[in-house]
């Protein structure tokens, strides 16, 4: 049983993703059932499992594949919240996957490849050591690759050799971290407040090289400058994979390793008494300013939205880089809230090109009279990120503030302020444009979506709406990350 | 022992000289040549060898004759290869 | 009196709201708008004021309750959010934007009405946020030139407002370890995060050189926005200001010099600024500028001179609640005005519409020269030097208000007739008219017995007409004319005509670099004559390798045993 | 009759009945490899439970004997030709079969298993014989010309190499009076022993095709039929390699100077096989560069893994010889089948084609996966341990070269899988997928036989940890 969960929740999306492979493009109802009931099973699955945890149940699930070497799945509070995210948001994302790619080609293909995508994600989440996480890591990286070339065009082909030149060297420079941890520290297992023992006394230089090498290898996905060119270059593929891609799997990925590698696998005061978190929180910070100033600029929608992820999700790797639980609170509840909200902003952004085939920010005049609930949740997106009261972004920029005093950082406040002001500078304008100018004319009416395109962006606004609003609610985000701080700091 | 000498050397030579034409020519027929010249020089080498001190020992000898057997064989072969070669060429 | 929840007096416009999604009750909905804000009135007015309210599982854990300030500006807002929306139905009757205009509205009344009963930090600063973003929709909601540039400034100052306030929030909380609201004037809060909070809101109060926003916003609403905006809104910026200020516990000079210098700039450049606008709705604003100077100038006393506060605080309500009521009576006329054709009714309008006018102005014998008297009168114990030119300030204030008013007057007298304007739009305005006779007796706001009517106290308004008189003549003489200046005093230089680019757009940037194109030769395959060159150089090479000393051998036969790694 | 000998006499006994009736050949070729897999299994369980397995073949005695041992190592090779061999056959049966190819290709294998299993060095030179000459018939068999040629000069060099290898044995013998593997500790003593040694591995790289001897391969290999070309690149190089490694073995730590010399080469081979790979033209010759890339990555193990008796490395480079052998036998059978369906195997035409990826692009793709390494493949494990202990002796100037050869590798073999993603505006709307044919089913499961294996691979690692004869 206590196996058997995580095994289950694997495999309802890594024993998923073949069967649909092999189903031919015509199996349109099959597969979408499948796929649903799947994703549906996780979900349920995942709940089970987090109220598991809540209670203090513990699961192993070990396979050794060498000596020293094995695969060992777990679930500690950390995995629960990223499992919850990429479930919830999976099944909210295949079904909105299954409205957009509406007769479109190599459908079997894509939805195979979006399910191995999850697959690793969950399989990241669940890692119960560094070797583990490397592996899903990579797969992940190669489940990625064919969702952003999906549409084939030249484009396409060349955002995805960039984005696999990326992953993959990023993945080399994790690679040799890990075989070097593990040559020094033996098997590295994630366990609260670090593993690593005397190391730090006995072989500072090396460790600190490791960790450059393993926070340069998940940086490359948490898009951390200068490593996040691949980013906005990616905004080829269909929405549902940028909203995947950026709301879930690989920028979470990033942030996720991150925070393994500091909490789970070096240890706060490790982190800290090596010097190390000052330079990483310095990074995040450049980060956000640097992808809130690229992100003025840009017209193309979804670039901009990108450019705000590069910014956006440096929040987390803030947090866990200032060494104050409060930070680390704000970081971790950013996790959840930046997923939710972004995932919102861009299926919104799907259904304005879907819909009216709106694709610039300049092109959205009146899409408040022209589809107003997308443009509603794309509102709710926005102000979230902005940080505007009483949605989720707010909360954790609250405890990102809180926590950069409790760090004894004054300077994050002007951090935050600065970068709030940039996102109302890149996201107002929009906002303004939707609502506040006039249809132009000459715009001829779009088509009309069916409910697997409305559905999910309602829904996730609706998530943004509540993850602010009751934030001190039980089981809320935030509560849950308060949960899993007061593991890692005692 | 000079005789040995005589061989190790004419066997060097042979070798050297089979290993330049082998480079040095394209033509199918003369590197054929060129490799069991080049075979012949090592059985040479190669008796010198067997001569120990006492008396001839039999198993570099037998090393020989495998090394002509094989040599045979694959000269045929490389004729036959050749020949179709050829014969691809004419077509 | 039936004991309301406190949390429906925010909830009510926002239930409203979400009703708004059903398209079909829409018309119904409608009428019930100035409704929404019948919960806060009541609250306001109820005998023993509601109970508090502590949901723990809102935002960080919200409280609300109704202190007696609270209670007072919440009456005045309740009442004007209320009539307001009503002008605002009738003028926005066919409007094919109008459910945009009522629901942004909406929001800014649950705003409004939120922050006023809000206890903790986090959901004050929410409801101050709702507040000041939804009014950015008030404030475009014409979609003219005028609106979009005014729109742009407001949003620009209010996010800079907002974030300002947050930052200040957030040190306070730190500091201070709790999210009660009422920390912030308490002990242990750095001055920089009062500084910061209060910054915020003096963008709010309107107070120089933040005010630019104002007058822009002003014009560039209807009518009804403006009054609320006017009359409620800014006085939100006041009511957060008494709340996170150190008021009389200990002196801050530092602050009450820089507060008392703002609100004298703002005494100055309110009547110089607008005397020379040309839209009465315009000098409104101006005016508005220059009452929330003197509040303001209040509040530097009271920082200057803690024991004061006491007195200060009521003279301060009392001087809100005429401002508020006068000025949304004015701003509501302005449509009633271009409602009616010019002649008897047009006069009747200008008549009624300058009893507010006079009462901000402060004419002894109105709400308004009872406020400012108590304001003097709060003011005698002042710290030396004070006092040498608070009272000239003052007079300077009733001076520049009355100038103002008569200028108003003027422009509304000579504005033409607007036939779209439906009649009854008059209605909600005569109502405020009424209410604000009756207001002042209502309103849970300690009016000050003002002392003996001195002529003294006549001077500001009778030198303000005699000024306008020689204005008038001097005009009709010598056909000087005011030219309107651009609107948007400093700004007026970003002033743009509309153009494609988005707000703040600049050109797109370079493309990325392509990496990772490889260019592809002709494979050249190797021919084998180089191959056995290859082996000769191999074999030579190894077998001088082999000649090389030997490394450290191990002796031959000892058993050679694998260990795994 | 025991396993041992009956794994080497099967295959040939079945070479020699295939070519007497050729009607009969598919049939009893698939048996016989069948029979041989089986074979495979139980030695390998025999040597898991009691450790190395010997029989010396009629009453010759070492130092002259002719004995076979089977240890782990050989174990393990076996292993790989059998589970090669199974799916080659599989896809070769079901094709159309060319006159002549059971025949060599039960040869090869009955050569690689002699070769395998013999403990003297004049075993292993016959075996050796055998092995060439069938490969370089399984080249020819294309019988076009450019494999004519290819077959020619692959026997060419082939001879050259196997005379070096001769006249190596030869003065080995001289020098030592013997001539089974213990020989090779004593040869190391002496400076002719040494450059004995040197002979037969210089004749060896060229068998190995081991840069910069590798010139005759990337033809022989391209040119080849799918099922032969997956034999020659995935098993007959591998013979080489695996004598490479069985000298340095036996070695120990006197066989330094062959090491360093076969990891300078190996690096040598990775780079340059690796960039010819990114500029090649035609898939087949990508994936034949690849291949002197991967042999390149295997004798750099080899050679970095510093004295056997210390260090566990060389189990990285059998583990890395094991996985390439899976993957690049699943490459070209997939490249066949991929060059079937599309008629043509231009890279640059990959991805403009009125035909949707089929399964076979999918097991490139696979195979791909690891062949660079990735997790959670055998190679990658083979990588894992060559790194951790390169780290462990300081040879950093190693790994880096290793990332390197990594990357790049990822970069050709990326240049044929995202052409295998084509979609969109290239595909015609009505294009479909190619029908599969068994070749899919032998190609998809090697490659994900190289998958999985990482995940089993504790199996191969035990085998290998079983001491030598």
């Amino acid at each position: 049983m206590s196996s058997v969960l995580p095994l289950a929740i694997l495999m309802t999306s890594l024993g998923v993703a073949p069967v649909i492979l092999m189903m031919p493009d015509s199996a349109r109802r099959l597969r979408t059932g499948f796929n649903l009931a799947a994703a549906s099973l996780k979900v349920a699955l995942v709940a089970w499992l987090s109220y598991e945890v809540a209670h203090g149940a513990s699961f192993d699930l070990r396979h050794s594949i060498a000596p020293g070497l094995e695969l060992h799945l777990q679930a500690d509070a950390l995995s629960v919240l990223f499992l919850a995210l990429s479930s919830i948001l999976w099944l909210l994302t295949t079904i909105y996957a299954v409205g957009y790619l509406e007769g479109g080609t190599d459908r079997s293909r894509f939805f195979g490849f979006f399910s191995l995508c999850v697959a690793s994600t969950v399989g990241i989440a669940m890692a119960g050591n560094l070797f583990t996480f490397l592996v899903f890591f990579e797969l992940l990286t190669l489940a990625t690759w064919p969702l952003v070339v999906h549409r084939g065009t030249s484009e396409a082909h060349r955002a995805g050799r960039i984005y696999l030149a990326y992953t993959l060297g990023g993945g080399l420079a994790l690679t040799l971290g890990t075989i070097w941890l593990y040559a020094l520290a033996g098997e590295v297992a994630f366990e609260p407040r670090g593993v690593l023992g005397e190391l730090p006394q006995t072989a500072p230089l090396a460790l600190t090289a490791i960790f450059v090498l393993l926070i340069a290898g998940v940086g490359v996905k948490a898009a951390l400058v200068p490593l996040h060119g691949w980013l906005p270059l990616s905004m080829v593929a269909p929405a549902p994979v940028s909203a995947l891609l950026h709301a879930v799997a690989v920028v979470k990925a990033g942030a996720f390793g991150i925070m393994r590698i500091v909490y789970d696998v070096y240890g706060v005061e490790t982190v800290q008494a090596m010097g190390l978190a000052a330079p990483l929180a310095g990074l995040a910070a450049l980060t956000i300013l640097w992808g809130s100033f690229r992100a003025l600029t840009q017209d193309d929608l979804k670039k901009r939205l990108a450019y705000s992820t590069v910014s956006q999700v440096s929040y987390i790797t803030l947090g866990v880089a200032l060494i104050s639980p409060v930070a680390a609170i704000g970081g971790l509840a950013h996790l959840v809230h930046q997923g939710i909200m972004k995932i919102t902003l861009f299926l919104a952004a799907g259904n304005f090109a879907e819909g009216e085939g709106v694709k610039t920010v300049r092109a959205m005049d009146g899409m408040g009279q022209r589809m107003p609930g997308a443009m509603l949740a794309f509102t709710v997106g926005a102000l979230g990120m902005i940080g505007i009261p009483p949605l989720a972004g707010f909360v954790s920029k609250w405890y990102l503030g809180a926590g950069g005093l409790d760090a004894g950082q004054p300077m994050v406040i002007a951090l935050l302020a600065g970068s709030s002001l940039l996102n109302a500078a890149y996201f107002l304008p929009i906002l303004y444009r939707g609502w506040f100018c006039p249809v132009p004319e000459g715009a001829t009416p779009g088509r009309r979506l069916g409910w697997m395109l409305a559905i999910p962006p309602a829904t996730t606004a609706t998530l943004v709406l509540a993850a602010g609003l009751l934030a001190s609610a039980p089981f809320s985000p935030l509560g849950w990350t308060r949960f899993i701080v007061s593991l890692e700091y005692l | 022992m000079i005789s040995d000498f005589a061989f190790l050397l004419s066997g060097a030579g042979l070798i050297g000289l089979a290993l330049f034409r082998l480079a040095t020519s394209a033509d199918l027929l003369m590197r054929v040549l060129g490799l069991n010249v080049l075979a012949i020089g090592i059985a040479m080498v190669l008796l010198v060898a067997a001569r120990g001190a006492a008396g001839t020992d039999a198993v570099p000898q037998a090393f020989i004759l495998t090394g002509i057997v094989v040599l045979v064989g694959v000269t045929a072969a490389l004729l036959a290869l050749a020949e179709r070669v050829a014969e691809a060429r004419d077509e | 009196m039936i004991a309301l929840p406190l949390w429906l007096v925010p909830a009510a416009p926002l239930a409203l709201l979400v009703l708004f999604a059903l398209p079909q009750a829409r018309d119904a909905l409608r009428t019930l708008l100035p409704l929404a804000a019948l919960p806060a009135l009541l609250a306001a007015l109820a005998a023993p004021s509601p109970m508090p309210v502590r949901l723990d599982w809102l935002l960080l854990g919200a409280e609300f309750a109704l202190t007696d300030i609270g209670a007072a500006f919440l009456f005045f807002t309740a009442a004007l959010w209320g009539l307001a929306g009503w002008q605002a139905l009738r003028l926005l009757a066919d409007d094919p934007h109008r459910d945009r205009f009522l629901a942004c509205f909406l929001l800014a009344m649950s705003g409004n009405f939120g922050l006023l009963i809000a206890q903790d930090m986090a959901s004050f600063y929410s409801f101050f946020s709702m507040m000041s973003l939804a009014s950015w929709g008030l404030v475009l909601h014409g979609g003219g030139v005028a609106q979009r540039f005014a729109g742009k400034i407001y949003i620009a100052f209010a996010v800079a407002g907002e974030v300002a306030l947050f930052a200040g929030l957030a040190m306070g909380a730190f500091a201070t370890g709790e999210l009660a609201l009422s920390a912030m004037g308490g002990e242990g809060v750095p001055p920089l995060a009062v500084a910061l909070a209060a910054g915020g809101l003096l963008v709010k109060l309107g107070a120089v050189p933040l005010h630019l926003w104002l007058p822009l916003a002003h014009s560039a609403a209807p009518a009804p926005a403006s009054a609320v905006l006017s009359g409620a809104m800014l006085k939100a910026g006041l009511f957060g200001l008494m709340i996170v200020l150190p008021l009389g516990d200990a002196a801050w000079p530092a602050a009450a010099a820089t507060l008392a210098a703002m609100a004298l700039a703002g005494l100055v450049l309110a009547p110089a600024l607008g005397l020379v606008q040309g839209d009465p709705k315009s000098v409104l604003a101006y005016s508005s500028i220059g009452q929330m100077s003197l509040m303001a100038l209040g509040l530097a006393a009271a920082l200057a001179a803690p024991e004061s506060w006491s007195l200060i605080a009521p003279a301060l309500i009392l001087l809100a609640t005429v401002h508020a009521f006068a000025k949304a009576g004015l701003f509501l006329g302005v449509p009633a005005v271009w409602a009616s054709p010019r002649g008897a009714t047009r006069r009747a309008i200008l008549l009624t519409l300058a009893l507010p006018a006079l009462a901000l102005a402060g004419l002894p014998g109105t709400g308004g020269f009872s406020a400012k008297d108590a304001l003097k009168s709060a003011l005698v114990d002042m710290p030396q030097g004070w006092m040498l030119w608070l009272a000239p300030a003052l007079i300077l204030a009733s001076l520049g208000t009355a100038l103002l008013m008569i200028r108003a007057l003027l422009l509304l007298g000579s504005a033409e007739h607007k036939p779209s304007v439906p009649p009854d739009a008059i209605l909600p305005w005569f109502g405020l008219v009424l209410l604000s006779g009756a207001g002042l007796s209502l309103a849970p706001v300690s009016v000050v017995a003002s002392a003996s009517i001195k002529l003294a106290d006549f001077l500001p308004v009778a030198m303000a007409v005699v000024f306008a008189l020689a204005a008038l003549v001097l005009t009709r003489a010598t056909r000087l004319r005011v030219d309107p200046p651009a609107p948007g005093e400093l700004l007026g230089v970003f002033r743009r005509e509309p153009e494609p680019e988005p707000l703040l757009a600049l050109p797109p940037p370079p493309r990325n670099s392509r990496g990772l194109v490889l260019r592809r030769g002709r494979l050249s395959v190797a021919r084998p004559e180089q191959g056995s060159l290859a082996i000769l150089g191999m074999t030579a090479a190894l077998a001088l390798f082999a000649l090389l000393p030997e490394p450290a051998a191990e002796p031959p036969g000892n058993p050679p045993e694998i260990t795994g790694p | 009759m025991s396993d041992i000998s009956l794994i080497v006499l099967l295959p040939l006994l079945a070479a020699v009945l295939t070519a007497a009736l050729p009607p009969q050949a598919a049939a009893v070729g698939a048996l016989a490899t069948a029979l041989n897999a089986l074979l495979a299994a139980n030695l390998g369980r025999q040597i898991l439970q009691g450790g190395p397995v010997t029989e010396a073949i009629g009453d010759w005695a070492a130092p002259l004997g002719i004995a076979f041992v089977a240890d782990g190592l050989a174990g393990v090779m076996l292993a790989m030709t059998a589970i090669v061999g199974l799916a080659v056959s599989l896809q070769a049966a079901a094709g159309p079969a060319r006159a002549g190819f059971w025949p060599l290709w039960m040869a090869t294998l009955g050569a690689l298993n002699g070769l395998f299993l013999s403990s003297d060095l004049f075993n292993i030179y016959v075996a050796f014989e055998i092995l060439g000459l069938a490969a370089v018939g399984l080249t020819a068999l294309a019988g076009t010309r450019a494999a004519l040629r290819a077959a020619f000069d692959y026997l060419t060099a082939g001879l050259v190499g196997s005379l070096l290898v001769l006249l190596g044995i030869a003065l080995s013998y001289s020098v030592t009076g013997r001539v089974d593997m213990e020989a090779v500790v004593l040869l190391t003593q002496s400076d002719t022993g040494r450059i004995a040694l040197a002979l037969i591995a210089a004749g060896l790289v060229v068998k190995a095709a081991l840069f910069p001897l590798h010139f005759w391969m990337p033809a022989a290999h391209s040119s080849a039929a799918p099922a032969a070309s997956a034999l020659l690149s995935a098993l007959v190089v591998k013979g080489a390699l695996y004598l490479v490694l069985r000298l340095s073995l036996e070695g120990g730590a006197g066989t330094e100077f062959l090491r360093n010399t076969l990891a300078v080469l190996g690096a040598g081979g990775m780079l340059w096989g690796a960039w010819n790979a990114l500029r090649a033209e035609r898939l087949k010759l990508l994936v034949a560069h690849s291949t002197v890339a991967q042999i390149g990555l295997i004798a750099l193990a080899i050679g970095v893994a510093g004295n056997p008796f210390e260090t566990g490395l060389w189990q990285a480079a059998a583990l890395l010889m094991l996985s390439h052998a899976l993957a690049k036998a699943a490459m070209f059978l997939a490249v066949g089948r991929i060059a079937e369906a599309l008629g043509h195997d231009r890279i640059s035409g990959l991805n403009r084609e009125e035909l949707r990826p089929g399964p076979a692009e999918f097991a490139f793709a696979i195979a791909a996966i690891s062949l660079v390494g990735l997790p959670p493949t055998a190679g990658f494990i083979g990588k894992w341990f060559l790194i951790e202990g390169l780290i462990d002796e300081g040879g950093i100037h190693w790994i880096a070269l290793i990332l390197l050869g990594t990357a790049l590798s990822a970069a050709y073999l990326s240049r044929v899988v995202s052409r295998c993603l084509r979609g969109g505006p290239h595909v015609a709307a009505t294009a479909q997928r190619p029908p599969w044919r068994t070749g899919d089913v032998a190609a998809l499961g090697l490659a994900t036989g190289a998958l999985l294996l990482g995940l089993a691979a504790a199996l191969p690692i035990t085998l290998l940890e079983t001491p030598f004869a």
